[in-house]
């Protein structure tokens, strides 16, 4: 393994230092791993809070400003913030208005989410959760983890953002984020897996002529392994299931998506195929990113996430938004 | 048992979680995201740590089991966080403020753990998780109790509460996970261990361990 | 090799299609490889025009829109284009005051620059030239082929651009653009060779604990081979080379880029390291961007380009600019 | 030589370039950025196919070698597109609308070639380009002319020219390079082939083999 860090346990602390130097509109606490506007909370404004383990990179501190989030929590790689972050965060935040919590469906994130939210109720803060589950990669039922969060987040963290910047009360704001969940759907696909700076080496390894179907963020193989194929095929296979789940037609937001090691030549190929099997089911791209916005460390491969648009939503998706790492409108 | 007996018990956890955490990564790596041993070296090394700077310092077991599970919960994150975490203090709670603990007591507050982690993460026997070492270790416990020999010696029965905790470990292999993320996998979660109850197994094996230090004093 | 396309041979040709598809607001055209703003020339404004090999994306592609560039010519994975593209590109741009060809310099991209603009010329078109060669990794003398052209690529299309866009005559354009190349430097770092799809393996081999200091955009080895070392010193080597060659101090752009491969956690360490370096001089991170911009394929690695910014540098820097990869204020 | 001679020459290189397409790229990949195979095979087979369809065919030998110069400029980019393309276009120019083209005439062609390459790219002999392929190809040729035989069989001068841009190419070996993108590894470039050596050295080749062909009809 070679990763430019100074070292396993200092990976977390220093990229934030690195956040912090980069982009002075953000007031990062590196003790407590807690990212806000510099501004502070503006009163009357419902507050965002996300946060899941680091690794993920832009996600989720990379999200936080103008027009989107108020604060990201980050754990440990791969590993859920804890409710002390989550807590002091919402505090933080809480602009008098209550707090959304925007929370992807894996059960460390859920579970401490859930102790910081019933806490901050207890110190009566209103927070409102939105959980994000969009990979149909995973067998969702009432008997399993459920399905895992994945690119939605980015598109339930901007439009509700968007909202919650234009003055909405908590449960509009909520009750958006969750439509914008319940539209979307994502799959991905590794070509190789990735290596977390403790485990030193990957989670999983992949022969020269494999790759993995169905995979999630955080290094986990996916449901399947497959040969090796044209990027036309790949994305086939990610189109059928996520088409099978939810009917693409209208107008639709499009994230490709890098997992971290992906060239960005590669991620517009991708781009390609899903325009092009889109375009024969007669659904039209309307809006779309194409980048790495959450990522799997040095993961290759990459995920597709569709969201079938509305009207309102195409207007909150194009509303202003100023972060590190999207930015338009002002 | 008395609060000694318990801080030793953490510490021994410490240790032999330190021991083995590249172990438990690798578990962790092979069906899940390859954290398992570092979330609770750092938990564990916390909770020893708190209690050995704890001022006042903890004066009952129930102390000692509630500021490890709050530690846990703060510095662990993750699945197994809030899970561990819960379970510690409910034990904790469990035992009240009573100077010295009983087997039978010990498992009552095992049993308060074990409702705890099921509550929060609604899994149940046989879904390739934590709770398939901890019921298990805490049946056997509790029928070995019935007949605890007169003179109190609980070594013995601790031993099988941990054998149970390995066997209920072992026994994952086969399973097919429907919690935690190695539910993600599918039919692929077959074949291997899960980490969440390896390290069950290594924290009721180092309740064992404690025993018989303790007895051999 | 494993690689997201459908064949080596229609890589760029996939791409660009991607590109047009998420980018309505770029006209793509495919066949000729020509990448041009959608609403065409304004009249009176210098034209920009930049190109290269593809490979390193998002530069130029993705640098084509309000404030930056008018026209940006992919050629085949690092090869250079050729004269008919650039040709057709900068009549395209032309809307009467000229045309700006930006180049890194490279013999081959200086070639077909070259004959380029001298075909432009004759046939009327004014062109004037600004050569990019910021790597202090190179050796730079009349008996070599230069320094090569790297992050200070994007810097120049931006300054020049937002110059350009505020109506200023074609040999000011170039002389800021000249101005921001003196002004800049660079140095890469490589983590791990790039693969070409035509070429199949990587370029080089690195062993777990060997990288190459001193790196180019072409996945060719760099200077010397050294041992792996905590992000602390490899920065640290990067940026003496830097200082020594163009002291540090004052308010500067930092970009701390990655070269494709290479987890955006990982570029904000090392940002967080050169923060520290430049701190320790006295000098002043006053602007900056982390992420890819200007990248190698799969390469895992960075590189950082330092500019020394004037008043006038940092307001043409903060004017707006609205492109796939860069954008703020619009 | 003749229109057909030049067009079977620029054929046999498209064929040799394409045969050795993945050896050029390996030279590339040792000390630049591995597409020298790939930009000559695309710049080398467009020509052959522009000589093919051209409308009207070329009708002098300085035809068919200003259409292969043109189609480089236009196909290959890169350096070697820009100078290859321009060689072979001044080349054109040179013989003019000679319909025969003798070995004197052929030298003076390359000359100029080779003037322009240098003119565009500055490299002296010895700096590690494809300089140092064709200047002694050309000295070597200009000097087996002045006893070319009197039945004026130019197979065997061209022979010793193919010999000497091998020789030439093999000599870059030791050199450190001081032009294009193998002079970025300074001392590093010791002891590997330049490819445009390389493939110049296999267009002087297909120029003997062409003469053989030629020849033995
Ligand atoms: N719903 C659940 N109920 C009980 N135990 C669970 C549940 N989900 C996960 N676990 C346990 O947690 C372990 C994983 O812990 P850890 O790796 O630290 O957290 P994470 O899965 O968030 O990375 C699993 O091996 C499993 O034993
Ligand atoms: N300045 C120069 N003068 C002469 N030949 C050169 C010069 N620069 C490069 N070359 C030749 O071009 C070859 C490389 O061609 P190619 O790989 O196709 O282009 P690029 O270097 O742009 O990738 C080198 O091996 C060398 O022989
Ligand atoms: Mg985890
Ligand atoms: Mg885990
Ligand atoms: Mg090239
Ligand atoms: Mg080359």
């Amino acid at each position: 393994m070679k990763k430019l860090i100074n070292g396993a346990d200092s990976v977390v602390s220093d990229a934030l230092t690195g956040l912090a130097a980069a982009h002075p509109e953000l007031r990062v606490d590196v003790a407590k791993r807690i990212v806000t506007r510099a501004g502070g909370p503006r009163r009357g404004k419902v507050g965002l809070v996300s946060g899941g383990g680091s690794g993920h990179e832009p996600l989720h501190a990379g999200f936080v400003g103008h027009g989107m989030l108020d604060a990201a929590c980050p754990g440990e790689i791969f590993t859920s913030p804890v409710p002390d972050q989550l807590i002091e965060a919402t505090n933080a935040v809480n602009g008098g208005a209550g707090v959304l919590h925007i929370v992807k469906n894996y059960t460390g994130d859920v579970l401490n989410f859930e102790m910081a939210a019933e806490l901050c109720a207890e110190d009566g803060v209103e927070v409102a959760t939105v959980l994000v589950n969009d990979d149909v990669a995973v067998q969702d039922s009432l008997f399993t983890a459920g399905r895992r969060g994945t690119g939605a987040t980015l598109f339930v963290e901007k439009i509700a953002g968007a909202l919650a910047e234009g003055g909405a009360p908590l449960d509009e704001v909520a009750s958006v984020g969750n439509e914008v969940n319940a539209r979307s759907r994502s799959f991905g696909v590794a070509l190789s897996a990735c290596t977390t700076p403790t485990a030193g080496k990957p989670t999983f390894e992949l022969g020269e002529g494999e790759i993995e179907l169905g995979i999630g963020i955080h290094g986990e193989p996916g449901r399947v392994r497959a040969p090796m194929a044209p990027a036309r095929e790949i994305v086939r296979v990610a189109m059928d299931a996520i088409h099978e789940d939810l009917p693409l037609s209208g107008d639709t937001l499009v994230l490709v998506n890098g997992m971290g090691g992906t060239p960005l030549i590669e991620l517009y190929v991708v781009f390609a195929e899903v325009a092009a099997y889109l375009g024969e089911r007669g659904a039209r791209i309307s809006r779309s990113l194409v980048g790495d916005y959450v990522t799997s460390l040095d993961m290759q491969g990459f995920s597709v996430t569709v969201c079938r648009l509305s009207e309102e939503l195409t207007r909150l998706w194009d509303a202003p938004v100023q972060t590190p790492a999207l930015r338009w409108g002002r | 048992m008395d609060t000694a007996f318990f801080v030793a018990w953490i510490e021994e956890i410490a240790h032999v979680i330190a021991d083995q955490r590249d172990h438990l990564t690798k578990l962790d790596a092979a069906i899940g995201d390859a954290d398992h041993g570092a979330n609770l070296d750092r938990g564990f090394s916390a909770a020893r740590e708190a209690l050995a700077s704890a001022d006042p310092p903890p004066a009952t077991p129930g102390d000692v089991l509630t500021l490890t599970g709050t530690t846990l919960i703060r510095k662990v994150g993750g699945a197994s966080g809030p899970l561990y975490g819960s379970a510690f203090r409910q034990m904790g709670k469990t035992l009240g403020d009573a100077p010295e603990v009983t087997p039978a007591a010990l498992a009552m507050a095992l049993e308060a753990g074990l409702a705890v982690v099921q509550r929060l993460g609604a899994a149940e026997e046989g879904d390739k998780t934590m709770v398939d070492a901890l019921a298990p270790a805490i049946r056997t416990l509790t029928a070995a109790l019935e007949d605890t020999p007169a003179d109190g010696s609980y070594g013995p029965v601790l031993e099988d509460a941990a054998r149970a905790a390995a066997e209920g470990a072992h026994a994952t292999i086969p399973l097919l996970a429907r919690k935690g993320r190695a539910s993600y996998l599918g039919p692929r979660s077959i074949g291997h261990e899960d980490p969440g109850a390896a390290s069950t197994a290594l924290i009721l094996a180092a309740l064992s361990t404690t025993a018989a230090a303790t007895a051999a004093k």
